[in-house]
């Protein structure tokens, strides 16, 4: 329809730059109330600033934002998967299993790594293969999967893990620099490249914000979907490796109700539970966020459920203040 | 119209619990006595009435994870309103458990109606805040059953008609939903919202609002269910029914109800609940370790949902003439 | 007829306004008592809009709906139907899972004493308005069991159950055959003998000229002329429509190519087609005709792997493929834009270039590593190509109009490079003058050699556009025409299933 | 010279028992003077939520923390960590395996519990009769050693028969529903063992609802406020239970031994625990403080209102 005559029209690139774009995002603002909360906590209590505690601090959120990154672009790309603290169960008892018959610390690792990763291919093949909506088929693998370890354990624990094993739950790189937290930072930084920086994570975008078109633009989407419930799997996995470590034991009760914290710390990032958009970088504030609240509030000694409220106010402040906001100023446009 | 008559999904889930019910006599045929029947539906109906809740709810395309700490809230508000004022008569404390629930549930109606926050998320955050307001106002304290009045207490066990009254709550629930869902014009703007949102503003129905209603009945339920709970076990804590909100979620599942919304029965829910509670009350009748539990509701709710989605899956229109005469 | 002195409804300089359209441009219109007015406008002319702002579906921007000769405001659909107004939408809007009783009386139910739904008057009054409108169903089916003619049935029916003086018909012969067609008019002129005033939506101009008393026409949003039909006629009404003689709209073109692209032989599906089987040359603008519902998309879709079919052969340039995905399609170079671009075209929610370079992403991406800069230069060339009219490359599609959105979908397409393109009704609403461009663009690809495939019911589309036209109903290929054949009557012969001439030739 | 804070780290937060070993405690901080007690715990009887309160407690250095402890094992690293940083720790009631603590105060001898639910079904039902357990959470150290120090007294009690052990999750509507399949699987049942006081309130009120009453005796371990009710109607006939002020006040002066005092934990060692007397380590470096005490209808009155 060009006809020559008439140069095209221009179009820009971008109407924003790089900055005033960064300057308005869901980042910034958590960014900011992290440090509010990291500037409130040194001034309750004096325990706070030192690098052992922060250190110690981080245990708060590690294995929970492990799973976080797969959770979030599962969320992304419309799904969500509700079993990952039963996979933790599963996976901590094959190892704790395995242990009994003097597996060593690499197999250890192999089968919890393996474990978590076969519970996200069955997860997977009901959802993508069988059709079904995940919400559903993952409540009932929550079951599933740590009834296993119940039907394997009963009341029993197991214990006995090689020493070398305690590496990763309870071992240092370098001065208060734990091996959970250089795990963490490694893979945030794999799955932030992950989700923006390649054509995966563009189509998980694209099957977030609108399956059937990314399905008519030739992206493989179950496929996708599928692999992404492998990862979730498989972070369970790397989560259970790190939390069985730092336990030293296992019991079938392991990670209960991890599953809502570790969405929850999806969600206060920034991902849209109805799929399409979000970042990693907002998950690793939301993770500090978390940790940071709740250490802060443990410090003062204010128990745990008391600590859920701070949480669960946050999670709906921070999504209904914003909205707020527009409304107000909406009627105060109008009148 | 065969399939009109007989509700294929009710049917079979009727059928399934019969077999269930064989199952359990062969071993152990105390189980089918009546009395123990009727027990067991007494034990089971908490989650009926909760089910049926959160039916409403997952019908009009939302769901509700808060009813758990909503009815432990509301027991122990009456626990202890119980034992601040023992001579409060049983009416006045279920009307004020139901109120309660009824102004929780109205809290999540608001934030998912006027802010648009998805129900998902903002019950996750009422079921944290709830669960946590109940520490604050008991301290973390039980209340325990000597503290509790006798008519608090008895209420639910109460038998009339050789049923105790918990099963006859739970009756009058199905009764009076089976009605509203189906001869009410709320029930069918629930039914309409969840199957078609749009084609619902079309017709006048503000979808909004019967979102919040949905959750202001799904909160009233929980908020009575709180009440006979605690009176029930004679007991309120912080963590009573903890998790519980998964149980019902997986009886409306089971029970039919499409987690997309639009579909399900009342019918639906109430067999889904007693699905899980004969499980619940078989396994340590007939010898299953309790280990087994987990597993075994867990893989009930896979068949019932990968059987759901089989016989659900709506036959496309067919444009062909001669595949439409061999159907 | 003697002219009514009052309108019973009235619209004085409506605007409704949505971002980046203006849909309705203080627009006027009039309905009569015991009057059919027709409402006449190209895809996108504000018509359905102005249904739904008498309905209260919308609010108008500006301007003043009157009935009889007072101002109203409708809050919400239950004021418009309350005061007497009640529609037939274009899109059906009922429920699946609802009974046809309850999908034609939600919202205004009889009830019982007790306030509860009477479910036995409800069937009775049901059953009375479906015979009276010829349908022969049952009001206690569940609205899903029916087909969608029988579903365009129930929805008239629930605009009959309010007791109205004025009834809306947004298109309601679309999908529609002969016989219930026939039916409807009888109702339309029962209607008007009690006084009823009619707004009347149609693209069909032997219905308008057969049952309209008056006519208003839109264009681009804006009000053009009314007045009485019978002081119009065919070519009048089409040149005020359209602001030119339709004659110029298509591009004139010429075929020369014989090599064989695509063959497709013997593609069938369980359910939905069979026995297809066609040859589609280079360069060539092949024509798929038949009336909605025919079975042409579903064809198309399991041409480009969406769905499997049950058995069949396609080969391209000779060589037989097997194509299982879009994926394995676009790698074969077919691609297919679709009918139904808000769920099936374009990624609302994602940046105008990141939807032109979704299927390309293998070409602009290193080892699977997105390459911005490239993304861009890509998106860029094919947005110029189309002229493409948006702020910038990464504003989201959404906010584009819907025209817009249609050139970033073809955009898309075109730059995979493909060698055949489905175009599934290309210009459904997009506007007039978007609708040259597409048809002189899909000239242009043709000419450089692309083959295209063009899925359309509108028959001077098809008619103007194709080399030769393919006609299926009811799932089959029933008839191909070209050159000379090509006469509106004869596609609709075919389409219909009709032997002799109806008098729904023409459109 | 500044307070010596002691930390009292509990199962679970609201639990009858342990406000009642908190009142304990203070009132040993009291007899002390220079004492500090940071009561806390999760409010879920999880190992992780303990785990990420000795962090916090970790953090915030204090002199000494004693814990009874929802896991034998998973507490053991942070407990450790806790005894790296220079706290002194020691567990009571529940215990941690031994390398996660200094000592470990019992309750009493779990020989003599084991005995004691025993022996509290066999005191009424002198021509024998079944019984079965009703065990509380299955993750929870103390009722397995119990049940399995009951089991090798059985001997002892001729006619006894234990039919099975179920599990109540110290849930009170999960135990509710095994009581009551208890009695209907075995519909001769004559007596519920509950050593756990949630479960053991759960079946007296599943055997009243059931009308069995005088047939089946609810016995085991409970507190005497939450079965004063029991007691009255007859569900239960005795329970028993130490005493958690005195395990409380017991708890603190040790870890005060140990952290104020220098006093080494060692096999063999005496430690004084103010007015409880002494406790002597075994081997275990494991002590008990006493036998417990027997509730029934003749001293419930004057304890109901204490714990
Ligand atoms: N909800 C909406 N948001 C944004 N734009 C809209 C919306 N609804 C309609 N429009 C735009 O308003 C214009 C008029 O649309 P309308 O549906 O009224 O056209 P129409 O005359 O009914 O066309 P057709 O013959 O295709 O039915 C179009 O450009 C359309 O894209
Ligand atoms: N039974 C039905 N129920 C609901 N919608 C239907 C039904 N049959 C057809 N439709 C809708 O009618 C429209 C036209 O149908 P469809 O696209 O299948 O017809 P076609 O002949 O394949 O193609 P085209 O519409 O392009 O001519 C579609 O939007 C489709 O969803
Ligand atoms: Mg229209
Ligand atoms: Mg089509």
């Amino acid at each position: 329809m060009t006809d020559g005559s008439t140069p095209p029209r221009f179009i820009p690139d971008r109407l924003r730059t790089r900055k005033t774009r960064i300057l308005h995002s869901w980042e910034i603002l958590l960014l900011a109330v992290a440090i509010a909360i990291f500037v409130i906590n040194s001034l309750a209590s004096p325990y706070f600033l030192n690098a052992w505690n922060l250190s110690d601090a981080t245990f708060n959120f590690t294995e929970k934002a492990m799973i976080a990154f797969a959770m979030a672009l599962l969320i992304i790309s419309g799904e969500i998967d509700l079993s990952v603290a039963a996979i933790i169960a599963l996976a901590s008892t094959a190892m704790g299993f395995a242990a009994q018959y003097g597996a060593g610390t690499p197999e250890l690792v192999a089968i919890g790594l393996v474990v978590g990763l076969l519970c996200g291919v069955f997860n997977a093949i009901f959802v993508t293969i069988l059709g079904l909506p995940s919400i559903v088929v993952t409540i009932g693998t929550m079951s599933l999967f740590r009834g296993i370890s119940y039907i394997v354990l009963g009341d029993e624990a197991f214990r006995g893990y090689p020493a070398s094993f305690a590496w990763f739950g309870q071992g240092y790189l370098f001065w208060v620099f734990t091996v959970e937290l250089a795990l963490f930072a490694v893979i945030a930084v794999i799955y932030g490249v992950l989700l923006h920086k390649t054509n995966f994570g563009r189509a998980i975008y694209a099957i977030g914000n609108n399956p059937t078109a990314a399905l008519f633009s030739g992206i493989r989407v179950q496929r996708v979907k599928f692999i992404l419930f492998l990862l979730t799997g498989l972070m369970s996995g790397v989560a259970a490796i790190c939390l069985t470590s730092r336990l030293g034991s296992t019991r079938p009760s392991i990670a209960q109700g991890m599953e809502l914290e570790v969405v929850t710390m999806v969600v206060l990032g920034g991902v849209s539970i109805l799929g399409g958009s979000g970042s990693i970088p907002g998950v690793v504030i939301a993770a500090f966020v978390m940790g940071l609240v709740t250490f802060g509030l443990g410090l003062l000694n204010v128990p745990g459920i008391v600590m859920s409220i701070f949480i669960g106010l946050l999670l709906i402040g921070v999504i209904a203040l914003p909205r707020l906001w527009t409304m107000a100023a909406a009627k105060r446009g109008r009148t | 119209m065969l399939s009109r008559l007989i509700p294929v999904r009710e049917t079979i889930l009727g059928a399934a619990i019969l077999a269930l019910l064989l199952l359990i006599a062969s071993r152990f045929s105390g189980f089918v006595a009546p009395a123990n029947l009727l027990n067991v539906f007494n034990d089971t109906a908490p989650l009926i009435i909760l089910a049926l809740g959160q039916m409403v709810v997952i019908l009009t395309r939302c769901i509700d994870l808060s009813v758990a700490a909503n009815l432990a809230l509301t027991g122990m508000a009456v626990a202890m309103l119980n034992v601040a004022m023992p001579g409060l008569p049983i009416p006045v404390i279920i009307a004020v458990a139901i109120g309660l629930g009824a102004v929780m549930g109205a809290i999540n109606g608001l934030l998912v109606w006027k802010l648009m926050i998805p129900p998902i998320v903002v019950t996750l955050g009422t079921m944290a805040v709830f669960r946590g307001i109940i520490f604050l106002i008991s301290d973390g304290k039980w209340v325990n059953a000597h503290e509790m009045s006798d008519a608090f207490t008895g209420f639910p066990r109460a038998v009339i008609l050789g049923l105790p009254v918990l099963s006859w709550v739970a009756l009058l629930t199905v009764a009076i939903f089976g009605i509203m869902m189906s001869r009410t014009a709320l029930g069918r703007s629930i039914f309409a919202v969840g199957g078609n949102p749009d084609a619902a503003v079309y017709t006048g129905i503000d979808v909004g609002r019967v979102k919040f209603l949905a959750f202001v009945l799904s909160g009233a339920l929980a908020g009575l269910t709180g009440y006979l709970w605690v009176a029930r076990y004679a007991v309120a804590y912080v963590d009573i029914a903890g998790g519980f909100e998964l149980e019902v979620v997986a009886a409306c599942v089971i029970g039919g109800i499409s987690i997309a919304g639009g579909i399900g029965s009342v019918g639906g829910a109430v067999l889904g609940a007693l699905f899980l509670g004969v499980i619940k009350n078989a396994l340590p009748v007939i010898n299953i370790s309790p280990f087994w539990q987990l597993a075994i509701s867990g893989s009930a709710i896979l068949i019932a949902v990968a059987f759901n989605a089989r016989s659900g899956k709506t036959k496309g229109r067919i444009i062909l003439k001669s595949a439409e005469a061999s159907e | 007829m003697t002219e009514p002195l009052t309108p019973v409804v009235s619209m004085d300089a409506i605007t409704k306004i949505f971002p980046g359209v203006k849909a309705l441009d203080a627009v006027h219109l009039k309905l009569y008592a015991g009057q059919v007015t027709a409402l006449v406008g190209e895809n996108g002319a504000g018509k359905s809009t102005t249904v739904k702002v008498l309905t209260g579906i919308y609010r108008p921007d500006e301007g003043t709906v009157r009935i009889d000769g007072t101002p109203v405001t409708f809050t919400d659909p239950n004021a418009a139907s309350d005061n007497g107004i009640t529609a037939i939408h274009q899109e059906t809007v009922l429920f699946d899972e609802l009974s046809v009783a309850e999908n034609i009386f939600i919202g205004h139910a009889p009830r019982t004493r007790f306030g509860l739904i009477d479910r036995h008057a409800m069937y009775e009054a049901a059953a009375r308005l479906l015979r009276s409108i010829g349908a022969n169903f049952d009001p206690r089916t569940r609205l899903r069991h029916l087909g969608i003619a029988n579903k365009h049935l129930v929805a008239i029916a629930r605009a009959l159950s309010v007791d109205a003086r004025v009834v809306i018909m947004d298109e309601p012969t679309a999908a529609l055959s002969h016989k219930e067609i026939e039916e409807l008019y009888e109702l339309i002129e029962n209607l008007k003998s009690q006084g009823k005033a009619i707004l009347f939506i149609s693209h069909k101009f032997d219905e308008i000229f057969r049952i309209a008393d008056r006519y208003t026409v839109f264009r681009d949003g804006a009000f053009i002329d009314e007045g009485l039909i019978d002081d119009i006629d065919r070519d009048g009404l089409v040149k005020l429509m359209v602001g030119r003689a339709v004659d110029h709209i298509f591009p004139t073109r010429e075929m020369t190519a014989t090599e064989d692209v695509l063959q497709v032989v013997g593609y069938a599906h369980p359910t939905e087609f069979a026995d297809i089987g066609f040859t589609l040359k280079r360069g060539e603008i092949l024509g798929f005709y038949g009336l909605v519902g025919a079975g042409r998309s579903e064809f198309m879709q399991s041409l480009f792997g969406i769905t499997k079919p049950s058995k069949g052969v396609c080969k391209i340039k000779g060589k037989i493929r097997v194509i299982r995905s879009p994926a394995d399609a676009i790698s074969n170079g077919i691609v297919y834009v679709p009918e139904d671009r808000g769920k099936q075209g374009a990624v609302i929610g994602l940046p105008i270039f990141q939807n032109i370079t979704l299927p390309s992403l293998g070409r602009t991406s290193r080892s699977g590593f997105l390459r911005m800069v490239e993304e861009f230069a890509l998106a860029r060339e094919y947005a110029e190509r189309l002229d493409l009219r948006a702020a910038s490359l990464d504003q989201d599609v959404g906010q584009l109009s819907g025209g817009n959105q249609q050139k970033v979908v073809i955009a898309k397409w075109l730059a995979t490079q493909p060698q055949v393109i489905i175009l599934d009704e290309p210009t459904k609403g997009i506007d007039i003058g978007s609708k040259a461009a597409v048809h002189e663009f899909m000239a242009e690809l043709a000419a450089q050699g692309l083959s295209v495939i063009m899925v359309s019911s509108e028959i001077p589309e098809v008619i103007g556009m194709s080399d030769r036209v393919i006609i299926m109903r009811d799932g089959r290929i029933v008839a191909e025409v070209a050159g000379d054949e090509m006469q509106p009557d004869v596609l609709v012969r075919h389409a219909a299933g009709i032997g002799e001439m109806s008098q729904l030739e023409d459109a | 010279q500044d307070d010596v804070r002691i930390a009292l780290v509990v199962k679970a937060l609201g639990i009858g028992f342990f406000e009642a070993a908190a009142k304990g405690a203070e009132e040993a901080a009291e007899e002390l003077g220079n004492v500090e007690i940071i009561y806390t715990g999760p409010t879920d009887t999880t190992a992780e939520g303990q785990i990420e309160v000795i962090n916090a407690l970790i953090a915030q250095n204090v002199d000494a923390i004693a814990i009874s402890a929802n896991d034998t094992d998973a507490l053991v690293p942070a407990l450790k960590k806790a005894m790296n940083r220079g706290i002194t720790v020691i567990s009571w009631d529940s215990g941690v395996a031994a390398e996660g603590r200094q000592l470990h105060l019992n309750p009493s001898s779990n020989a003599l519990i084991g005995n004691m639910i025993i022996k509290l079904a066999a005191d009424h039902l002198p021509d024998g009769g079944d019984v079965a357990v009703l065990s509380a959470t299955t993750t929870s150290t103390n009722q397995n050693i119990w049940i399995e120090e009951m089991t090798k007294v059985m001997g002892e009690y001729p006619g006894i028969n234990v039919v099975t052990t179920v599990y109540g999750d110290d849930l009170a509507d999960k135990s509710y529903r095994e009581a009551t399949g208890l009695m209907q699987s075995y519909p001769d049942l004559d007596a519920i063992i509950a050593p756990t006081s949630v479960g053991i309130v759960a079946a007296a009120q599943a055997v009243v609802d059931a009308g069995k009453v005088g047939e089946v005796n609810v016995t085991g371990l409970g507190l005497p406020s939450e079965m004063a009710g029991a007691i009255e109607s007859g569900a239960s006939q005795s329970f028993a239970i130490w005493n958690p002020i005195d395990l409380g006040y017991s708890a603190t002066m040790l870890a005060y031994q140990l952290a104020a005092n220098d006093v080494v934990a060692e096999p063999g060692a005496d430690i004084p625990m103010g007015r409880m007397g002494t406790l002597t380590l075994d081997e275990n470096t494991e002590g008990a403080m006493a036998d417990p005490f027997v509730y029934d209808a003749s001293n419930i009155e004057e304890f109901k209102s204490i714990f």
